[in-house]
This record gives structure tokens, C-alpha cells and sequence, in this order.
């Protein structure tokens, strides 16, 4: 409660300073109807950021227009566009050395372009926020939701969230930050959509108000000292080659790199708190038919537990995953105790979801896990399709689908 | 030479790995459990104060004087070194020292534990280092050494060392001084 | 069986306005207070080449995203869509739901006999309408032709008032819109030919009424129910 | 003037190695007048190298720290090479991020630090190798120019890379013999002077570090344009010794006799950075 002796802050852009608690959970929200790309500037309009740069690519080029915007009306410090994805990650890298929030968007070939940044980010403890609307990568080309670079991105120690519509990615953003900057876990964080799925749909999102807004980004409560030139010790590389030049450097570097995996696992009790929870469950617990899912296809399924009760009787429930890194492993193996199906519906080829889930249950659920349905290269998942699937599997004839 | 800790050899396995997260708020980690810090505080003083070659390692941030609360603090560092009896060996910065260190008055985050050896140090107190760099040297201490590692830690505190003391700032660290006084009278030192 | 969701897909033709289209019918049906998502299809589309999109509305939070495969309604914007194949699924009509409805901005019947034979066994319901000759008419150009096609759709389905139409129009052109590059300047072609802002809006919402009506009374003869049962009245979460 | 991350805690004084004290009481700070004249008589602002014994980039490094104007407020970022190795040991704010992408870092850093600190200066300075500033990093620099960002970038050319054992890079000679160019380079050394200058550059110098006055004012024009009108380049040659064979001492001779031809001394400047120039001259900081 605020009483008359409190004083109010304010950030740059004049909006009034709140916690992350009561801009995420407390704040009175009103209805508004919007595309995710615009939830995302929604997001970075409360969530006093410093610097963003940008480069185009489809599907997130709108969000990143967006964001420019923003610097035109003053919220955002610094924007600009940068020469490529290898460069916008750079320059974005240097904003977050020099003490900014800084925020950037990607997606597909851009994300391979620029992907010799994400190990370093993460190995030089920044808390980037980089929004990922995930798209196609293979050749021949294609610019259609397929969220195969997520599969390649699993292990650069940066943080990976998963959001399945333009309301989570809007709340993710806003606790991207907060959870990202935590002194004890401050490294980057990637949150991700499907592209076109979530960027160019355009659905109902409950917003607080846009006179609010995060706390700024303290850089002197960050791990390594900030490139400033005004906290000690003077004499400071960031980040020093340990390769050579002294004895038993490996050790420096393999500790380096489990410190950087430790950093996330730190996250867990704020992203549990922030995210509500690392999963959402949805349909009947007691169900033995499980969909495991992230992101749209955790949307997809909701629809097939729909259908599946609703026209066949049968009843099904989905286990969205919002984190990937950290992944929930505890969540997971508590919600699918009981489960005897455990489909993975995925929008790539490989079935990166699938081998993450298989990891994390080997010898712990006794559940036959089927990976797939699986789509890939800006193809839908109809519901129909997912409760097809299902229905093979347990031998009964499509009757709906025509 | 080295004797290896509970890890062994490796920095892996870490002690988040092992379950082991930083305490909430308000606590303090001992091992892998979560102590009222005044607890915390008894048996970092009692470690220091019995344990053989007790060392403080300063960090840069208490070391210089770059704000009012690192003068205050590099005060207290002072201190609680004449209560403990312990020696101060700095941190003073982070690079990979070329060609070596000496070990008998420096300590750095790349390979602590040559200062470790060196010394015999058997219960240490990291003070004023930024948390990455407490992170990577306490995991290669916990590793390589069989030293006792108390963080006194201004953010959220460090799982990798044996005691792990969090939001530490002036006031806590007079009250650290008050009970290490305490506990030395309890010991008859 | 009685529907809770009603999937709209509406091949057409790039630069007709099918995606503000699929904006308007979702804003639209969110101001009625149903559940409703827009999305387009988007390739690197351009003008005249086959575009698609989409709209969903329904009794119940819809998670539902992408390419409607298996639609209930199919509003197809250009006789092209028809006459050359200009549409991601062939014939264009595959997919569609039992009982479903097919617009078509046509001023002649495009169909054959075999289409027909296979839309009656589903008991599908074609309207042919000229949705440009309309827009021409009455707006006094053809990129009113969506507005047509929307006031027809909303006719048909008998589902969304006129008023949410207006606020979905109103939405549309008085709020700060973004859209991709090309509809941008689209939308400053389209402001060059009406002046001025308000005036826009008239005239795209005095099309829609005509051919609400029009679809209303087409309706009416054919027997055709609405498609959705009143809004659950969607209180704020 | 952030010269107080330098000072040492009293109570803690006598724990410090002489090194760092040296650093606080007799290192040059908060004087734009310093220059390698104190190189002798002040403590270095680094401390030691891990370069092969007598390469010239170490003297390179040593004259340019020693006439930064603002060295308690400049951040220098540098890149994947030998120079990294040395960074270490530099006592300023540094950044050694990829291979490559050292102006864009730049670039991040000097827009955030303009928007964070509006009333102080903070200068930027890139400095790398020829491989890291004409070959893979080729895009982030030439950008950096076009974007008219206020960085000096530093090259230090010794027509190789070095750190890699030997490799042919866009600024070695051509005809020359090197790893991947078994045959000699088949095209001509980049003249990249000439590229900046085509590029937006305020300022551009091409030298070799044979005469430490030279470089002094060189560094001190080049940080002056670039912090009041936009990009600076220096193109310094500092021969790699081991892969053209010379003996540790020969450094200085071969840079004395290029000093004569292909790095005879060239400087250029817009009208806006003569004006600075001129202006810092009457100040008598130049």
C-alpha cells in the first residue's frame, strides 16, 4: 500500500515506476484486440527499456517497426537498424555491456545468421530479451511458422520460454525481463512464438495500463562488472580468451560454462513465480491421453482434447511446457503421472520436443510417448489432424473429418 | 598438493545440479539447507576461528573506494580480520594472470586454488567479489580443495560455497563481526 | 448438431483487402461478445496473386491458429479464385464443413454441375454476389469490395449486428493500425481517393449495410438458421 | 572523471601488490596532456604482454594508452587475435566479445553510454587486427562508418593472421607466401585507408609505429574527431616478426624502412575534423 510519505518514480519516458508483481498481476487490465507483433509493443511500451536494434526479416519485422515507433515517442533510449542479424546481436550485446535494457526480435535465418552471439551472451552474462518468432530455416526457402532453430538454439545457455499466443507473449516479455536480470541468474532470455501463428493473429489480450511500468534495469546489481568505466576494478576485460596464457585455464572455462547452465537453473523459483507455474495443465486430469506441447501446438491440441471429448467421448488433456530452459522436468513428471499416451505434436521435422520429453521421463513414467503429430514448413495443425492421429491408435474410424 | 573436495576433480557436478538453489530472502544457505542467518553466521565464525589458516578474499568492490558504502565496508573487512585472526588476501581483478600469480599474497577467480594450496587455507570468506567470479572460483574450490567457503554475498548468495550468507551489507556484516566476537569468547580464544 | 464455432476462410486475391477483412469480421464478432481470432496466410504475396485468411468465431476461447482447413464458411473474393485456380486448396471448396455456406463475389454462377452435386450432398449453401459491382455502386470503388463481402457474410450467418460491424470498421481506420508495408500504402491510396478519414468510413459501412441485407433477405428464403447461438457475453477476465 | 574505481580503500592499502598501488598513485589520470613523453616516469596502463618478445604491436599498445586523453573514461574494444591475448592486462574498461564483430559491440556501447552518462565524455575505441577489421569483420566496420557512429577504430595491420599460425589476410602484400595462399596472394593488399575515407571516416592516418611522438598525435586526433563528429580510422602497420622471419629486434627497422614506401605517413580530414583539430591545437592539446 502506498501511503503519503512514499514517493512516486518515475522512469524516462515519465511513466510511473510499479513492481513487477503489480504491473504482472495486480494492475486493473482492459480488453484490447490486437496481433501478437503489436502485444509486443504493448509489452516494451511498460517495460522501460533502455536500447533496442533491429534488422528486417519476416514475420517479425512488425514487431521490430513497432519498437522504433517506441523510440519516437520516447520509451525506448537507443534504436536503430543494424547491418544484419550477426550485427544487430552484436550491437545489442554492446548496449547490454555499456548498462542498458535492451530488447531485439528475429527470426529463422536471421537467428542462424546471428547465432555465434547467443554462447556469447550467455557466456558474457547478459540479460538480453531477444522475442524469436520462429520460422522456417532450410532451403529451399521459406518464411512460414516451423520452429526447427528452436531445436538448434536448446543449448547456447541462454533461457528459452515458449509462448502460445499473443497474451503469454505479452506477460513473458514484461517477466523475461524481470527473471533475466535477477542478479543470480542474469542471463539472456528468448521467448518464442511461432511466427505468423501468433505474430500476424490478431485475438483478444487484457492489458494494464500504459502509464506504468517496470522498474529501469539496475546494471550495478549485474554479476560482472558493467563496461562504464565506473565500477571497479578498472582494469577489466570482458571476456578474456582463458584458452592460453595461464596454467589451468580449463578449469576456468569448464566452471565457466556450468556457471552459465547454474544461472539458469537459478531461475526456476522466479520464472515459477512470474510465469505462474513453468506449465499450464488444460482438460481432464484425470485423463490418460497426454499432450505434451509448447507454443502452438499446445494450442492445437487444447482444441483436439476439445474435439476428442466432445465427438469421440474420449478423454485427453495437454501439458503445455512455457519454459523449455529451464525445462520443467519436476512439473512434467508430476502431470503426466496416470498418463498412458503421451503424444508430442510438433511444428519441425526432427522432434526436438519429443527427445527433450523422452530425456526427461526415461525411466520415470511408464507411458508410451509417440512424437508427433508432426508438421513442418508453415504447415497447420488442424485439431482434425491431431485427433486422427489419436484415433489410429486406438483403432476407431475418423468420423468427422471428411 | 590439492585434495579434492566433495566434487572432485571437475567443477561439475555444481551444487545446483545437486538440488542445492540459493537461499529466499531473509536466510542463509548452509550446505544444503536453508538456516535463519544468525545460524549461518555462528558456524562461519566457528569455522574461521578453528579451522587452520583462516583467509579473507576481498573483491574489488570493497577493495576500492568507489562509493561510500565500499569505504565503510573495506572498514569492516579490517575488523572482522582482527576478530577471526584470519588473513586478507585480495581479489583485486578478474583477468587471467599472465604469467603467473603469486599465490602467497593474490588470489584469482580463474584458479583460486592455486592460493588455496599455496596457503593451506582450510576456511575462507568471499567478501565484495561480483557474483559471476564468486561463482566460477567457488565451484573450482569445491572441487579441487578441501577448504570451508563462506560467500558473504550483497545479491542473492552463492549454493556453491559451504556457507552461503546473502543481501550482506553494512549492517549485517557489524552484526557478523558482533557474533564472531561472540563465538570466540564461547571457543576461550 | 449445433455449432459452437464458426471457421471462416477467405481465398482472394493480394491487394482486395481479405486480411482487413478477416480483421474486421474478428473485431466485429469480439464487440458482439463471441470469442473471435483473425489471421492471415502470408506468403511474400503480392498484388493479385492468390492470398488467403482467416477468421474464427466461437462460443468459447478459441486456441485454434493457421490455415482453416475444414471451414464452415468460404468467402471467396475473386472470381479468379474460381475460374483460375488461384486458391491454396483445389477445388477451392475442399474441406468444407457439412451444412456450411459458400460466398462468391461473382455476378454469374461459376460452379459446374459436379461442384454443385457435391455441395448439395453436404448440404452446403452458395450465394453468388457481386461484391465489386456493389462496392462501385455504392462506395464508388472497388476496394470496398471486402466491406461487401463482409456485410454479406454477417447477413448470412445471421450472428453480428450491424453496429458491431461499425465498430469493427471504426476500429479498423480511426485506431493506429499496423499492417505489413504493402497494405500500408494501400491504406494511403485508399485515403487519397475518399479525402478524408470519416468519410472512408461511411462509405465502406453504408456498403456493408447494403449487402447485409441483401444476404439477410437471401437468408430468409433459403431457410438458413443462424449459425452460432446469442454470444455467451464474454465478461473481462 | 571516474578516476576513483582506481583508488584503493585505505584500510586495505597495505594488502595491495605494488602494482595496483602504482596504478593509483602514479599512473597519468584526469590529464588530456599525458602522452608516451611519460611513458619513462609513470606507471603503464598495462601491465604486462602476452606477445612474442619484441613484437611491435606491444609497442603499438604501449604508446596508444599512454596518449588516450581520457583513459579513466575510455572503454576499448578489441577482438579475437593476438591483441586479445593482452587485453588482459590492460587497467581500462575492456571488451573482447567475437571475431569480427568488434564495431558493432562499439556501436551498442557509445549509444547506450551517450544516453546513460549525457553530460560526461566517454570515449570508444576499437582496436584490432587486420584479419578481425578488413576480412570477417569487413561489414561491422564499413557499417559502423556509414552509421556515422563516434568510434575510433584502430587497426593494427601486420599483414597476417598471426594468432592462427600464418594465414594470408585482405591486407597482405601481394605475391606473398602464406598459409592459404601457398602459391602467393593472387591480388592486391586492400587499401583500406582509402575505404574509410570512401566510408564516411572524419579522419584517417596510415602509419607505422616507428616514432611514438607520431602515434601520440595521431590517437589524440583521431579520439577528438570521433568524439565531436563521427567515425576515425587509424591504420597503424605493426609487423608480425615471427612470420616474416626477422629476429625479436628487428621490429623497428623493418617498421623504419616501410615507413618509406607502402606506410608512408598519410593523414586525411574533413573540414569539420580540421576544425576540431585545430581548435584542440589552440588548447594545446595537440
Amino acid at each position: 500500500m502506498q501511503t503519503a510519505t512514499d514517493t512516486v518514480i518515475y522512469n524516462r519516458a515519465g511513466q510511473r515506476v510499479v513492481s513487477p508483481d503489480y504491473l504482472l498481476f495486480e494492475a486493473p487490465r482492459t480488453k484490447h484486440f490486437m496481433t501478437g507483433s503489436e502485444a509486443v509493443k504493448e509489452a516494451v511500451k511498460r517495460a522501460s527499456v533502455d536500447a533496442s536494434v533491429s534488422y528486417p526479416i519476416t514475420p517479425q519485422s512488425e514487431a521490430a517497426h513497432l519498437i522504433g515507433e517506441l523510440w519516437v515517442e520516447g520509451y525506448v533510449g537507443v534504436y536503430f537498424r543494424g547491418e544484419s542479424e550477426f550485427g544487430v546481436m552484436s550491437e545489442i550485446a554492446g548496449c547490454a555491456l555499456a548498462g542498458a535494457r535492451t530488447i531485439t526480435t528475429t527470426s529463422g535465418p536471421g537467428t542462424l545468421r546471428a547465432f555465434e552471439n547467443f554462447p556469447m551472451w550467455a557466456g558474457t552474462r547478459i540479460p538480453v530479451q531477444l522475442v524469436l518468432m520462429a520460422r522456417g530455416v532450410n532451403s529451399p526457402l521459406s518464411i512460414q511458422p516451423d520452429n526447427l532453430e528452436v531445436g538448434f538454439l536448446l543449448d547456447t545457455g541462454c533461457m528459452i520460454w515458449y509462448a502460445e499466443n499473443a497474451q503469454d507473449l505479452f506477460d513473458m516479455i514484461l517477466a523475461g525481463f524481470v527473471v533475466a536480470e535477477q542478479p543470480d541468474v542474469h542471463v539472456p532470455v528468448i521467448t518464442v512464438v511461432d511466427g505468423f501463428f501468433v505474430s500476424h493473429t490478431r485475438e483478444a489480450i487484457m492489458l494494464p495500463p500504459d502509464d506504468i511500468a517496470l522498474p529501469p534495469y539496475n546494471p550495478y546489481r549485474a554479476p560482472m562488472p558493467v563496461i562504464d568505466a565506473e565500477v571497479p576494478p578498472g582494469r577489466f576485460l570482458r571476456d578474456p580468451f582463458v584458452m592460453k596464457s595461464n596454467y589451468i585455464s580449463y578449469a576456468t572455462h569448464a566452471s565457466w560454462q556450468w556457471e552459465v547452465r547454474s544461472a539458469i537453473e537459478r531461475s526456476r523459483p522466479y520464472a515459477k513465480h512470474y510465469l505462474r507455474g513453468l506449465i499450464e495443465e488444460f482438460g481432464d486430469p484425470t485423463a490418460e491421453l497426454v499432450f505434451v506441447a509448447c507454443g502452438t501446438a499446445a494450442a492445437q491440441a487444447k482444441e483436439a482434447v476439445r474435439l476428442l471429448e466432445e465427438e469421440e467421448g474420449i478423454k485427453a488433456r495437454v501439458v503445455k511446457l512455457k519454459t523449455i530452459r529451464p525445462f520443467p522436468i519436476e512439473e512434467l513428471r508430476q502431470a503426466v503421472k496416470g498418463a498412458r499416451y503421451i503424444f508430442v505434436p510438433e511444428f519441425n521435422v526432427v522432434g526436438w520436443l519429443e527427445r527433450e520429453v523422452r530425456r526427461y521421463l526415461y525411466g520415470v513414467s511408464d507411458a508410451e510417448v509417440i512424437g508427433g503429430p508432426r508438421v513442418a514448413g508453415g504447415m497447420t495443425m488442424p485439431a482434425e489432424v491431431i485427433v486422427k492421429e489419436v484415433l489410429k491408435l486406438t483403432g476407431k474410424e475418423v468420423k468427422h473429418v471428411l | 598438493m590439492a585434495t579434492l573436495g566433495p566434487s572432485g576433480f571437475s567443477p561439475y557436478p555444481v551444487a545446483v545440479y545437486e538440488g542445492i538453489l540459493n537461499p529466499p530472502p531473509g536466510k542463509a544457505l548452509m550446505f544444503n539447507e536453508i538456516v535463519d542467518e544468525e545460524v549461518a553466521m555462528r558456524e562461519a565464525a566457528k569455522a574461521m576461528l578453528t579451522r587452520p589458516n583462516p583467509t579473507i578474499f576481498p573483491g574489488p568492490q570493497v577493495l576500492y573506494a568507489w562509493n561510500e558504502e565500499a569505504k565503510e565496508k573495506a572498514r569492516l573487512v579490517k575488523k572482522m580480520a582482527e576478530v577471526l585472526g584470519a588473513k586478507i588476501i585480495p581479489m583485486y581483478d578478474y583477468r587471467p594472470k599472465y604469467p603467473k600469480i603469486n599465490p602467497a599474497v593474490e588470489i584469482n577467480p580463474n584458479h583460486p586454488n592455486l592460493t588455496i594450496w599455496h596457503n593451506k587455507i582450510k576456511a575462507c570468506i568471499f567478501v565484495g567479489v561480483h557474483c559471476h567470479y564468486a561463482n566460477v572460483a567457488l565451484k573450482i574450490i569445491r572441487a579441487e580443495t578441501d577448504c570451508f567457503t563462506i560467500a558473504m554475498c550483497g545479491m542473492a548468495g552463492h549454493e556453491d560455497a559451504m556457507i552461503t550468507l546473502r543481501d550482506q551489507h553494512v549492517e549485517e556484516m557489524e552484526k557478523f563481526i558482533k557474533i564472531a566476537e561472540e563465538v570466540k569468547k564461547e571457543l576461550g580464544k | 448438431m449445433k455449432r459452437s464455432r464458426v471457421n471462416i476462410r477467405m481465398p482472394a486475391l493480394g491487394g482486395q483487402g481479405a486480411v482487413t477483412a478477416a480483421h474486421i469480421i474478428a473485431t466485429a464478432a469480439d464487440y458482439e461478445g463471441y470469442y473471435a481470432v483473425s489471421n492471415p496466410f502470408f506468403g511474400a504475396e503480392k498484388r493479385m496473386a492468390p492470398a488467403e485468411s482467416y477468421a474464427r468465431i466461437g462460443m468459447t476461447p478459441i486456441y485454434d491458429r493457421g490455415e482453416v482447413v475444414y471451414p464452415d464458411v468460404i468467402m471467396v473474393f475473386h472470381p479468379q479464385v474460381i475460374t483460375m485456380g488461384k486458391s491454396y486448396t483445389m477445388p477451392f471448396y475442399s474441406g468444407i464443413k457439412r451444412r456450411g455456406l459458400i460466398i462468391i463475389n461473382t455476378e454469374e454462377d461459376l460452379l459446374t454441375e459436379e461442384d454443385k452435386e457435391f455441395l448439395e450432398s453436404l448440404e452446403v449453401k452458395v450465394l453468388n454476389f457481386p461484391a465489386t459491382k456493389f462496392a462501385i455502386d455504392i462506395a464508388g470503388t472497388e476496394l470496398s469490395t471486402n466491406m461487401a463481402m463482409i456485410g454479406a457474410l454477417f447477413g448470412a450467418i445471421g450472428v453480428v449486428s450491424v453496429e458491431a460491424i461499425e465498430e469493427g470498421i471504426k476500429s479498423r481506420f480511426l485506431k493506429k493500425f499496423v499492417a505489413s508495408g504493402g497494405t500500408a500504402s494501400l491504406d494511403s491510396a485508399l485515403e487519397r481517393k475518399f479525402k478524408k478519414k470519416l468519410e472512408l468510413i461511411e462509405k465502406n459501412l453504408n456498403t456493408a449495410k447494403a449487402a447485409y441485407e441483401l444476404a439477410q433477405r437471401w437468408a430468409q428464403e433459403q431457410g438458413l438458421e443462424p449459425f452460432l447461438p446469442p454470444p455467451p457475453k464474454k465478461v473481462a477476465v | 572523471m571516474s578516476f576513483k574505481i582506481y583508488e584503493i580503500n585505505e584500510e586495505l592499502l597495505d594488502v595491495m601488490p605494488q602494482e595496483i598501488r602504482d596504478l593509483q598513485f602514479k599512473a597519468t589520470w584526469g590529464n588530456p596532456k599525458r602522452g608516451v613523453m611519460d611513458l619513462p616516469y609513470s606507471k603503464e596502463l598495462i601491465e604486462e604482454h602476452s606477445l612474442c618478445a619484441g613484437c611491435p604491436e606491444s609497442m603499438a599498445l604501449r604508446y596508444i594508452l599512454a596518449s588516450l586523453p581520457n583513459p579513466e573514461d575510455t572503454i576499448i574494444v578489441n577482438s579475437t587475435g593476438c591483441t586479445s591475448l593482452v587485453f588482459p592486462h590492460i587497467a581500462l574498461h575492456t571488451v573482447h566479445s567475437l571475431f569480427g564483430n568488434q564495431n558493432a559491440v562499439a556501436s551498442g556501447i557509445k549509444r547506450v553510454l551517450e544516453w546513460r552518462f549525457p553530460d560526461k565524455v566517454k570515449d570508444v575505441v576499437v582496436l584490432a587486427g587486420d584479419g578481425a577489421t578488413v576480412d570477417i569483420g569487413l561489414d561491422c566496420t564499413l557499417q559502423s562508418f556509414f552509421r556515422q557512429e563516434k568510434i575510433t577504430t584502430i587497426c593494427f595491420d601486420n599483414e597476417v593472421y598471426a594468432n592462427t599460425g600464418g594465414q594470408e589476410s585482405g591486407l597482405t602484400v601481394k605475391g606473398h607466401v602464406f598459409k592459404m595462399a601457398p602459391k602467393g596472394k593472387q591480388w592486391d593488399k586492400v587499401p583500406f585507408w582509402q575505404i574509410a575515407i570512401d566510408s564516411g571516416c572524419h579522419y584517417v592516418a596510415r602509419l607505422t609505429v616507428s616514432s611514438p611522438k607520431r602515434v601520440e598525435t595521431v590517437i589524440k586526433k583521431a579520439i577528438y574527431v570521433a568524439r565531436e563528429v563521427g567515425p576515425t580510422y587509424v591504420h597503424l602497420y605493426t609487423p608480425c616478426i615471427l612470420e616474416i622471419g626477422l629476429n625479436s629486434d628487428d621490429g623497428l627497422d623493418e617498421m623504419r624502412q616501410r615507413d618509406k614506401e607502402r606506410f608512408a605517413f598519410f593523414e586525411y580530414m574533413t573540414p569539420q575534423a580540421e576544425e576540431v583539430i585545430n581548435r584542440k591545437k589552440e588548447e594545446g592539446l595537440l
